[in-house]
C-alpha cells in the first residue's frame, strides 16, 4: 500500500498518556475507546488538543448514544498531521445529562453540541448559545432518547402536548386517513 | 375627410422609404381642408407620437421573445418554444398571464407610490424616443438641447425605481433602491461627460445635427470617439440595471431588489419597461455613435428607419450578450470603477477632443485630412488608456497563482500548538 | 469615520434564491455590511437518525440518498462501509472498483452543481449553471443506465453494489470521460476561471485560515482551500483508492475563489481515477450475499468517506439486533457551516452570499 | 423651439398612457372577476424569504454614498457648464480652450484630493 491508512489509537494508549498528565481524568480504558470522568472533561480535552503526541487538533465528530442507564457523549478526535484517530466517551446522567462544552476548544463543536442538545437533551455547560438546532423551540422532549416515546403524561409520542390537538387523538400506531367509514 | 385620409394611406402605403411622406400628406390634407394651424400641428404631433408608441409596444413584445431566445441559445437551451411557432406567442401568453394574476400589494406599502412607480419607470424610456431621428426628416421633436433632454429623462427612471423600492416597505427593495441611487449619482457623471466630445465635434446637441455631422464627414462617431462609446455603453448598462451591474435587482443577493413586492401587471410593466429602456439606450447609442439612419450609401437603397432599427437591435444584441455572459460586480467595485476609471477617462476624452477641434478650427485644414488622423489617434489613445489602467490600477490578481497546488500524499502543515479559540462569535 | 445608524435585521432564507435549499441566515446589516449572522437550520429535518433505529440495516440505505441528495452515491457508500466494518463483511474486487468509479462520477456531478451554483451566486445570469448542469445530466444518465435512478440512486448495497453495469455502460463512460467532459471543463475554465469579475468577487472573500479550518473541523474543499492537503481518499483509503494515482488540489489562501478552482481541479482528478478504474476493472461477482435482516455483532464502528462536501462519517452502534441501535452521521455540510459567522461578519451582503455559495452546503445533509 | 417641445409633450402623453393601459385593463379584468382578488393576511404581508419580517423596512438606512452625493453635485454642475461651452466651442476658439483647461484643471485638483482622501471608496 503506497499510502498508510489512518491509525486508530487504542483507548488504552490514550488513557496512558492522559492519565500521566491528568491523574483521575480517565475512568475506564478499552481497546476501542477511553471513558473520561465527566468532571475533568474540559481539562482532558484541552490537554489532548494541545498535547504534541496526541495532537487532537481536529474534532472529527461528536454525538451521543442513549445507553438506557446513562447517556454517552462520543467524541472522535484526530490528528491530521500524525494521521491518527481515537475515540473518547463521556458518560452523563440519564435524567439530567450535562457535560462540559468543548465549543471553546473547537469551533466545529458549536453546531454539533447544539444538535446533541436538541436531539438527546445533553446540556453543555459553557456553550455560547445552547438552543435547539433542528426542532421547534417548544418541542417537548428530545427525540433521539430511547424513552422519547414514553414521555411523562402517559402519551405515547409526546405530540399531544402540541397546541390544538386533543389528547388521545395522537398515537404511535398507524391509522388510515378515513378510518371512520370502513375500518372497525 | 375620412375618405380622403383612407385614400392617402392606400395611395402611399408603398412609400416605405420615408414614413414622413405619409405624415406630410396627412398634414397637407388637413391644411387643404382649411384646418387651422394648431390643428395641423396637433395632428402631425399625434401621428408621430402614435407611431413611436406603436414601435415601443411592438418592441416590448418582440424583445421578450428575442431576449429569452437569444439568452437561451447562449446558455445551450431552447428558450420559450411552446406557444406558437418557435415560441413567438410567448409574449402574448406572458401578457395574458400577468393580466390575470391576482395583484398583491403589501398592506404596509405606500399604495400611491407603489402604483405610481412602475408607470413612472416606463414613461422616461418612451419619452426619450421623441428626440431621436428615425430617418431623414423623421424626428418627432428636433430639440436643440437633445442630449440634455436625454439625460434629464433617463435619470428619472432611476428615481422611479427608488420610490417603488422604498414604498414597498421591504428590506430587499430598500437595499435595491438604495443601490439604485448610489449608482445614479455615480454613473450620471461618466454618461454626461462621455457625450461632451460628440457635442464638441458636431457643434450641436441636436440629434439631427449629430447624424448630419456623421453623414457630412462620412464616418460613424464611434470611430472618432471609441473611448466615449465604451464609457457610455458601460455606464448605461449600469443605469439600465443590466447584468454586469444589475445590483438593484441582484436576484441572488437581494432576491429581486426593488421589484420584489410587485406582481401581476405592475411587475409586467417593470419587466416591459426594462426592455423598453434597453431599446431606448440602444437607440441613443445607434444615433450618436453609429450614424443613426445613415449608413454610407446603404440608406439610398434601404429605408433609413429600417437601417436605424437594425442598428438599434445590433446594439441591443450587445446588451443581451453581456447579460448572458458576465457575473455581477459588487456595489463598491462598480462605484469605484465609475469614479476611478470612467470619470477621469471621460475628462481626458473631453480635453483630447477640445484640442483636436481647436486644431481643426485654427488651422483650417480640411476635415478629409484631419479626421482620419483623429480616428487613428483616438483609437490608439483609447487602447493605450485601457491597457494602462488595467496594468496600473486594476487589482493585482497576480498576487496569487490561479492554479492550486497539487499534492500526491496528504500534507498538513504543523500549526501552532494552541489554535485560536473564538468562543461566542455566534452571539455577539 | 464610523457612521452610526439603525442596523436592519433581514432574513436571508429560507425562501431565497441562493441559500441552496431551506437554509435561513438572519443577518444584521448596517448599510451593506453584515455585522452579525445567525444560522437557523432544521427546515428539512426528517429525523433520519431516529427513523433508522427502527429499520433494518438494508432498509436504511435509501435514507443516505436523501441526506446529500446531490451526492447520493457517496452517502450510500459511506453507510455501507460502516456496516461492513461493523459486521466484518468483505466486498468483492469488482464491487470495490464499481464503488470507486461511481463515487467519483458522483463527485463530478456534485462539483458541477456546486461550481455552477457558486457562479450563479456571484451574479452570472444562469449561463454557467446551464453549462454545468448539462455536464451533470450526462453523469446522471449513466446512473440511470445502471441503477434506474438519477438522483436518489440507492445503488450501493451491504456487501457490494445492487446491479452490475450493463454492456453499453463502459462505451458511454469512455466517451464521457475521455472525449466530452475534458472539453467541457476546458470550456468552463475559459468562461469563469480567469474572469476578472469572478476574481474580484471571490478573491479574499470568505477566508478561512488553516488554523481556523482545522479548529472548526472543516473538511473537503473547505479544508483544502486553506492550504491543507487532506483527503480521506489518501489519508484513510477505502475501496481501491490506495491503488489509484491521483493528486489533491490545494489552495493558497482559503478564499471562495480557491474553493471554486479546487472543485474544478477535483473533477479532473476524478476523471483520472475513473479512467484507471475502467482500465483495471476486474471480472467477478458484484456483491456477496448478505442476509436481508443482517445482525452484526454488538459493537460500534466509525467509518468515513470523502464525499464531495467533505468527510462524511457514519457512526453505527449495534446491539446485535437487526436494526442499528444508534446511527449518527457526521454531516460535512453541517460542520462546514460552523465557520459561516466568522467568514461573513464584516463583509458586505453580496460577499456573504458568495461565501455561502462557496461552502457548498446541502440542506438535506445539514438537517438530515 | 417651444413647438418642438410641444411635440415631445405629445409623446409624453402617449408615454403616460402606454403603461396606464395595461394597469387599467388589469383593473377591468378584476371588476369582471376574471382576475381573482382574494386577499388574506399572508398575501398582504411583506416578502421576507417566507419569514415574518423583523422590524420595519423604512428605517434610517446607512447610506454609504453621501460623499458620492456631494461629488455628484460638483461634477454634474460642471457638466452643465460644459455643455453650452461644447456647443459654441467652434466659434470661441483658443480662448475657450485655455479657459476650459483651467476650469478642468481646478476640478481635477479637487478630484485628486477626493481620491486621495478616500472619498471614492464605498466604506
Amino acid at each position: 500500500m503506497p499510502h498508510p491508512a489512518t491509525v486508530t489509537l487504542p483507548g488504552t494508549a490514550v488513557a496512558e498518556r492522559l492519565g500521566a498528565a491528568l491523574p483521575g481524568a480517565v475512568r475506564e480504558a478499552f481497546a476501542e475507546h477511553v471513558v473520561l470522568e465527566p468532571a475533568s472533561l474540559f481539562a482532558a480535552m484541552a490537554f489532548m488538543r494541545d498535547d504534541p503526541e496526541l495532537d487532537a487538533k481536529y474534532l472529527v465528530q461528536m454525538c451521543s448514544v442513549d445507553m438506557i442507564t446513562r447517556i454517552d457523549v462520543v467524541y472522535h478526535l484526530a490528528s491530521l498531521a500524525r494521521n491518527h484517530i481515537f475515540e473518547v466517551k463521556v458518560p452523563a446522567d440519564h435524567e439530567r445529562p450535562a457535560v462540559a462544552s468543548v465549543a471553546p476548544l473547537w469551533i466545529g463543536a458549536t453546531l454539533q453540541e447544539r444538535e446533541v442538545y436538541d436531539l438527546m437533551g445533553v446540556a453543555f455547560e459553557g456553550h455560547p448559545e445552547l438552543t435547539r438546532l433542528f426542532l421547534w423551540d417548544k418541542f417537548p422532549g428530545h427525540p433521539l432518547r430511547k424513552d422519547f416515546m414514553s414521555l411523562p403524561g402517559g402519551q405515547k409520542s409526546g405530540l399531544s402536548q402540541f397546541p390544538k390537538q386533543a389528547p388521545g387523538q395522537t398515537g404511535g400506531e398507524f391509522r388510515p386517513r378515513d378510518a371512520g367509514a370502513g375500518a372497525p | 375627410m375620412t375618405g380622403a385620409l383612407l385614400t392617402i394611406i392606400t395611395d402611399n402605403w408603398w412609400d416605405i422609404r420615408d414614413l414622413s411622406n405619409l405624415s406630410g400628406a396627412i398634414r397637407d390634407l388637413v391644411s387643404d381642408a382649411g384646418g387651422p394651424g394648431w390643428l395641423v400641428y396637433v395632428v402631425a404631433g399625434l401621428l408621430g407620437a402614435a407611431g413611436i408608441v406603436t414601435f415601443v409596444g411592438v418592441t416590448a413584445i418582440i424583445n421578450i421573445w428575442i431576449e429569452r431566445r437569444v439568452v437561451g441559445r447562449m446558455q445551450s437551451r431552447l428558450g420559450p418554444n411552446r406557444p406558437g411557432p418557435v415560441g413567438l406567442l410567448q409574449p402574448l401568453a406572458d401578457a395574458i398571464k400577468l393580466m390575470q394574476k391576482e395583484v398583491l400589494q403589501p398592506k404596509l406599502a405606500d399604495a400611491l407610490v407603489f402604483t405610481a412607480a412602475p408607470i413612472a419607470f416606463t414613461v422616461p424610456g418612451i419619452a426619450v424616443l421623441a428626440v431621436v431621428p428615425w430617418g431623414r426628416n423623421m424626428t418627432l421633436a428636433s430639440l436643440d438641447a437633445g442630449i440634455v433632454f436625454i439625460f434629464a429623462m433617463s435619470s428619472l427612471a432611476a428615481l422611479a425605481v427608488f420610490i417603488g423600492g422604498y414604498g414597498s416597505n421591504n428590506k430587499y427593495a430598500l437595499f435595491g433602491s438604495m443601490r439604485v441611487i448610489a449608482m445614479l449619482v455615480t454613473y450620471e457623471i461618466p454618461i454626461v461627460m462621455s457625450l461632451l466630445g460628440i457635442a464638441m465635434f458636431a457643434g450641436t446637441m441636436n440629434l439631427d445635427g449629430i447624424v448630419r455631422f456623421q453623414e457630412d464627414h462620412w464616418l460613424f462617431l464611434i470611430m472618432l470617439q471609441p473611448l466615449a462609446f465604451v464609457i457610455y455603453f458601460m455606464s448605461s448598462s449600469a443605469e439600465l440595471n443590466r447584468t454586469p451591474a444589475d445590483l438593484a435587482e441582484a436576484e441572488s443577493e437581494i432576491a429581486g431588489g426593488y421589484h420584489v413586492e410587485y406582481s401581476g401587471m405592475k411587475f409586467g410593466l417593470y419587466y416591459a419597461a426594462e426592455l423598453i429602456n434597453c431599446v431606448t439606450v440602444s437607440a441613443i447609442i445607434a444615433t450618436l455613435f453609429l450614424g443613426g439612419w445613415w449608413a454610407y450609401k446603404l440608406d439610398e437603397i434601404v429605408p433609413g428607419w429600417m437601417i436605424y432599427i437594425g442598428k438599434v437591435y445590433a446594439v441591443y444584441f450587445l446588451f443581451i450578450w453581456t447579460r448572458g455572459t458576465l457575473p455581477r460586480f459588487r456595489i463598491d467595485q462598480l462605484l469605484a470603477f465609475a469614479w476611478k476609471w470612467m470619470t477621469p477617462m471621460a475628462l481626458v476624452n473631453v480635453l483630447m477632443v477640445a484640442a483636436e477641434v481647436l486644431i481643426w478650427e485654427e488651422t483650417g485644414w480640411s476635415a478629409g485630412v484631419l479626421l482620419p488622423i483623429y480616428v487613428v489617434l483616438n483609437n490608439a489613445l483609447a487602447l493605450a488608456l485601457i491597457v494602462a489602467w488595467v496594468r496600473v490600477f486594476a487589482p493585482r490578481f497576480e498576487r496569487f497563482p490561479d492554479r492550486p497546488r497539487f499534492y500526491s500524499t496528504i500534507d498538513v502543515p504543523s500549526l501552532p500548538a494552541v489554535a485560536p479559540v473564538q468562543p461566542g462569535t455566534q452571539s455577539q | 469615520m464610523p457612521i452610526k445608524s439603525e442596523p436592519v435585521e433581514v432574513n436571508i432564507g429560507p425562501q431565497h434564491p441562493s441559500t441552496h435549499g431551506v437554509f435561513r441566515m438572519v443577518a444584521r446589516i448596517d448599510g451593506e455590511r453584515v455585522t452579525d449572522v445567525k444560522m437557523v437550520v432544521g427546515y428539512l429535518h426528517r429525523s433520519m437518525e431516529k427513523l433508522a433505529e427502527e429499520r433494518t440495516y438494508t432498509q436504511n440505505i435509501p435514507f443516505t440518498d436523501r441526506m446529500d441528495y446531490l451526492a447520493a452515491m457517496t452517502g450510500n457508500l459511506g453507510y455501507c462501509l460502516s456496516v461492513e466494518k461493523l459486521a466484518g463483511i468483505d466486498v468483492p474486487e469488482r464491487a470495490q472498483y464499481l464503488r470507486t468509479m461511481f463515487s467519483e462520477l458522483q463527485r463530478v456531478a456534485s462539483h458541477c452543481m456546486a461550481t455552477g451554483a457558486f457562479i450563479n451566486d456571484c451574479g452570472a445570469w444562469q449561463t454557467p449553471v446551464m453549462y454545468t448542469f448539462r455536464d451533470r445530466e450526462k453523469v446522471l444518465d449513466l446512473f440511470e443506465m445502471t441503477c434506474g435512478a438519477r438522483i436518489t440512486t440507492n445503488y450501493m448495497r451491504i456487501g457490494g453494489v445492487a446491479f452490475d453495469i450493463p454492456d453499453e455502460f463502459l462505451p458511454a463512460l469512455d466517451w464521457l470521460v475521455n472525449d466530452d467532459l475534458p472539453a467541457r471543463f476546458e470550456e468552463l475554465e475559459n468562461l469563469i476561471v480567469g474572469n476578472e469579475i469572478i476574481l474580484m468577487r471571490s478573491r479574499d472573500v470568505g477566508v478561512v485560515t488553516p488554523e481556523m479550518a482545522i479548529n472548526a473541523s472543516l473538511s473537503g474543499p473547505m479544508l483544502r482551500s486553506a492550504g491543507i492537503a487532506w483527503d480521506i481518499r489518501k489519508a484513510d483509503p477505502y475501496c481501491v483508492y490506495d491503488r489509484m494515482n491521483f493528486e489533491i488540489p490545494v489552495g493558497y489562501n482559503g478564499d471562495s475563489y480557491d474553493r471554486m478552482v479546487i472543485r474544478i481541479e477535483e473533477m479532473k482528478q476524478s476523471l483520472r481515477i475513473i479512467r484507471q478504474c475502467m482500465a483495471e476493472l476486474p471480472d467477478g461477482p458484484h456483491k456477496v450475499d448478505v442476509p436481508l435482516a443482517l445482525r452484526p455483532p454488538a459493537g460500534e464502528a466509525y467509518s468515513r468517506v470523502e464525499s464531495p462536501k467533505g468527510e462524511l462519517g457514519f457512526y453505527v452502534v449495534s446491539d446485535g439486533g437487526p436494526a442499528p441501535y444508534r446511527w449518527h452521521v457526521r454531516a460535512p455540510s453541517l460542520i462546514n457551516l460552523s465557520v459561516l459567522p466568522q467568514m461573513t461578519i464584516g463583509q458586505s451582503i453580496a460577499d456573504a452570499i458568495v461565501t455561502l455559495g462557496s461552502i457548498d452546503i446541502n440542506v438535506g445533509e445539514v438537517d438530515r | 423651439m417651444i413647438e418642438q417641445f410641444g411635440r415631445a409633450g405629445f409623446l409624453l402623453l402617449f408615454a403616460v398612457a402606454f403603461p396606464l393601459l395595461p394597469i387599467v385593463a388589469s383593473v377591468v379584468l378584476g371588476v369582471f372577476k376574471i382576475r381573482p382578488r382574494k386577499p388574506d393576511p399572508v398575501k398582504e404581508s411583506i416578502y421576507e424569504c417566507g419569514m415574518v419580517p423583523i422590524g420595519n423596512a423604512q428605517v434610517r438606512y446607512n447610506v454609504r454614498y453621501y460623499v458620492f452625493g456631494l461629488l455628484f453635485v460638483i461634477f454634474d454642475v460642471e457638466a452643465v457648464f460644459l455643455y453650452p461651452w461644447a456647443v459654441t466651442y467652434r466659434q470661441l476658439g483658443l480662448y475657450a480652450f485655455v479657459e476650459v483647461v483651467l476650469f478642468l484643471g481646478i476640478l481635477f485638483v479637487g478630484y485628486a484630493y477626493a481620491w486621495r482622501k478616500g472619498a471614492m471608496e464605498w466604506k
